[in-house]
């Protein structure tokens, strides 16, 4: 069976991430990522989480969230939410920031709080958690968004949980944040977005069977694509070997996988 | 906040001494050592008007706001992270206003964090990530001040910061304590240490009372000395569904159970009815889930303390 | 042997102490008070140290600073500075805070950083350490002086090192010092003294064989004695008794004592 | 500030490679845990013109001031602790100019340490302890910019406020490290973990060097997660004559002996040249202390870990 745009995205994701590096991984598909990395070329990844964990191999069992605690089973650091989210990240000591961002906008901004007006939202998600801090503060910011419903991005998201450029990176720039930090990639099943100097994404790589048309009227805003723009390989046999172990041992561990 | 013996309450007692309604409280734990045994009480004895402050709500909250106890909350998050699937009763209340509706103001984690740690170290504010732009930032519901942007005054542009957070009451989950209020947690410690220190009346909830000496042996994992305790309960798998490190691990299986329930209001009240209050207890909540999972859920490796 | 001026005012400083109490305690002479209350009085109090140790309990040695950590032997709590100076001292927790005050002027300011100029200092003293906090933060600060030379109370000390009332309680307040912080008491070999509403020293309390004169002209400025000041009573035999276990105990761990 | 193997060196390698004349660096530990084996490798180098940034300078500040190496201090407390006697070099130093004029910066013990949790934490400045007034307050010698008074935004009057403080350098006396650095220590933790983290570049001298299996037995007192260290020394004894919990206690007569000695230049020199010189590295160092002091010192009871 070849791969789903699901799998492949996990592939995608995971090849970003290089070995040796220190990163901080949010809830959910950025945990999956890293450790589909940490089995195929990266080993010697450390992550980190917002409640303080150090993470620094590969857990028997995948934690369903960063706060299951089998994931600190057999850390080397359990500390604090002060030390995670600034002496590490705001210091700029974590290299890479993975954040789930399932509903994006053209500068980069994320919505997990609600659609609709917020008083009286027609969705209401879960909040910020440390997504703010994650959008924030983190260098090398890698969003993934499993999802290529138009819905998923909007011109301009009805609530900015996660800041992204806001509404450029000038914007961004003027109100404090460091620079260094803001939204470099996006990582969906169609490929990878980069952010240009305005701060405003683009497309930058698409999977071979992916058509530029196809791509952009996932959009909700007329997104530009690079000219030549990258394809991206094919997961290799071992790379979707290990993504299928792990969304099956996933599925054992309650994830809700998407349809495929 | 005095020294001595503290009294050792039952969850009963002590939510009828410590929490009336209208009370204001912030619930420890960060989706693990939630400690769902005090709001299931709180669901028992019909509280009602609560001001829940809570920085991982999780399903917790989410019981708490399903079953009408709850008009405010203050979160960073609420979800029920097994799945994910939704908070369905805090959907619920904010999309609805079912069964009524509820205040929201949020704050990120990392704000929170610092706005905790201004509370508690008695500091008039703190600088914390920039979040200007984002949307808790611009939205405020019940606390107009929850930010405010000061110029660095060593140069370099303006500064997000956060007014002290001095919760009324906390009831924090931990490992363990003793008679002396003494109380300690093992592995990651989120922003507790913090928020236990901010509170202005501090109960602890232990899953075993240990003796002094028995704490002497790990001074360090100690969150909160005796001195800043009003009270300690002690209630084992309180923390259940969530993990308490190094006792039990998450229970995947209740989370999901929950979340499948909760989809409706009909399902979330079947839910309270069976395993709120038809089991009278958190003992008779632990009976309920039966020796089997317990011993599935236990964890089996030798812990260290 | 009746009691010296200086195990009087070990005594005195005790008696101070009351059981069950929080107490922050600083270096020296305010760590064997607090001992000895302890063995006498006051077995119940909880003593704070700035490193962050909480000591609940006599310690079977008596430590020769509060770094000296057979302090933390037994502790219940070993944290940090963070915690031991804001979140428990700051926070108001802490019912009692005990401080040497060598040098201590007419409004309670303590200099234990430089005699003379501080560019070119006559004598050259340690500096603050936590005494800053102590006098900054700290409820119910009792000061303890062991001199009784005029040297020690200068009108105005040449450098302050832990604010009193500055120039006064006014001046305090207007500067952000929070309410109820200040110095309350100063225990000495004459006996105790209180601070008026304004923030000024003055003579309460005095041991039997002390003249009024005599006590006066002990300090720098001409300083109010209260007309129906105390006469403190004599050490009682179990308390002398304790006072010279300790000093011969702190001598035995390199203290050095004031000549008899 | 990166993952994977540290090197692990010398004392000797390690001043070499991290210290050259003229260095900033924060020598942890607060009167325990003070790693005094490092100031005598810096003696013995000859180092000139450092920066040294300790909260409190006890014993070690003192001989590296005494031995010339020294050009500014910023400090919270000088001193001799046990006695207590002064610190008589530094007093010379800054009363006599002897063997040269020092420039002293001073904060007070909270004011260092929240100044450090701004560094760690990368925030632009922290509210701290009031101390307009003070001396150190007004008196800037070097760090014109230590404190600042700002308006606090949500009422309430002025608020005194620090800036971060981000030592380049850090040497920082742990319990024990592993290969990938990362570094644990117990007891009492005074300001080291904020201190650690507002380090630049940051060594750790361990007193021993354990297996990674060893550190994740207590993730808990892991004070600085590996991938803060750039570099891993192992010195048993690196603490003497102060603390080092758990491993040794305070050296009472060896405190006395340098306070004796220090007293006149010429007796402070003999020291150095018997006890630093003479011993060639901190070994020696150790050989010369002989067995009966050691085994006086070292704690006899039973570690938890």
């Amino acid at each position: 069976m070849s791969a789903t745009r699901f799998e492949r995205m996990l592939v995608t994701g995971a090849r970003c991430i290089a070995d040796g590096e220190v990163l901080f991984v949010g809830f959910h598909w950025p945990m999956l990522m890293a450790r589909i990395a940490r089995r195929l070329h990266a080993p010697n990844i450390v992550i980190v989480y917002e409640n303080g964990i150090v993470e620094d191999r590969l857990t028997p069992t995948f934690p369903t969230s960063p706060c299951d605690l089998v994931a600190a089973e057999g850390a080397t650091v359990c500390a604090g939410s002060l030390d995670a989210l600034y002496m590490w990240l705001g210091s700029g000591r974590v290299q890479m920031t993975v954040l789930e961002a399932p509903i994006v906008d053209r500068y980069g901004n994320v919505n997990t709080t609600a659609v609709g007006p917020y008083s009286k939202p027609k969705v209401r998600l879960p909040g910020s958690g440390g997504g703010t801090e994650l959008s924030s503060l983190g260098r090398n910011l890698t969003l993934v968004n499993a999802s290529s419903s138009k819905r998923s991005y909007p011109e301009r998201v009805d609530y900015v949980t996660s800041p992204g450029y806001l509404g450029g990176a000038e914007e961004r720039a003027r109100l404090g944040y460091k620079p260094g930090t803001g939204p470099r990639t996006l990582v969906n099943p169609l490929g990878l977005c980069k952010f240009d100097e305005r701060g405003e994404m683009y497309l930058a790589a698409l999977h071979p069977d992916i058509a530029p048309e196809e791509a952009k009227a996932s959009f909700g805003w007329p997104i530009r694509i690079e000219g030549g723009y990258e394809v991206l390989p094919a997961p290799a046999a071992d790379e979707l070997k290990v993504v299928r172990e792990e969304l099956a041992h996933a599925k054992e561990r309650y994830y809700l996988l998407p349809e495929a | 906040m005095s020294t001595g013996a503290k009294p050792i309450l039952s969850m009963k007692e002590a939510v009828r001494r410590f929490a009336p309604d209208g009370q204001e409280l912030i619930i420890g734990g960060f989706a693990f050592s939630d400690p769902t045994a005090l709001a299931h009480e709180l669901i028992r004895q019909q509280r009602k008007g609560l001001f829940i402050m809570k920085t991982s709500g999780g399903v917790l909250v989410d019981q708490l706001v399903g079953a009408g106890c709850v008009t405010r909350v203050l979160s960073c998050h609420v979800w029920n992270s097994v799945g994910p699937v939704p908070a369905h009763c805090f959907r619920r209340a904010l999309e609805q206003g079912k069964p009524h509706a509820i205040e929201i103001e949020e704050l990120s984690y990392g704000a929170f964090t610092t706005a905790l740690a201004a509370g508690a170290c008695n500091l008039p504010f703190m600088p914390t990530t920039p979040v200007q732009g984002a949307g808790h930032f611009t939205q405020r519901t019940f606390l107009p001040e929850k930010f405010a942007v000061v110029e660095n005054p060593f140069g370099g542009g303006p500064v997000c910061v956060v007014p002290p957070l001095k919760p009324a009451l906390g009831f924090f989950h931990v490992h363990r304590a003793d008679e002396y209020g003494n109380a300690q947690l093992f592995g990651p410690a989120g922003e507790m240490r913090f928020a236990m220190a901010a509170c202005k009346k501090l109960v602890v909830i232990a899953e075993e009372l240990v003796d002094t000496e028995i704490i002497r042996q790990h001074p360090e994992a100690t969150v909160a000395p005796g001195f800043m305790v009003d009270a300690v309960v002690v209630e084992p798998w309180a923390a259940h569904p969530t993990d308490s490190y190094g006792y039990y691990y998450r229970d995947l299986a209740h989370h999901a159970l929950y979340g499948e329930l909760s989809r409706t209001e009909e399902g979330f009240r079947r839910y309270i009815d069976e395993w709120v209050l038809a089991t009278g207890d958190h003992a008779g909540f632990v009976t309920k889930l039966g020796e089997k999972r317990l011993a599935e859920l236990k964890v089996r490796h030798r812990r260290y303390w």
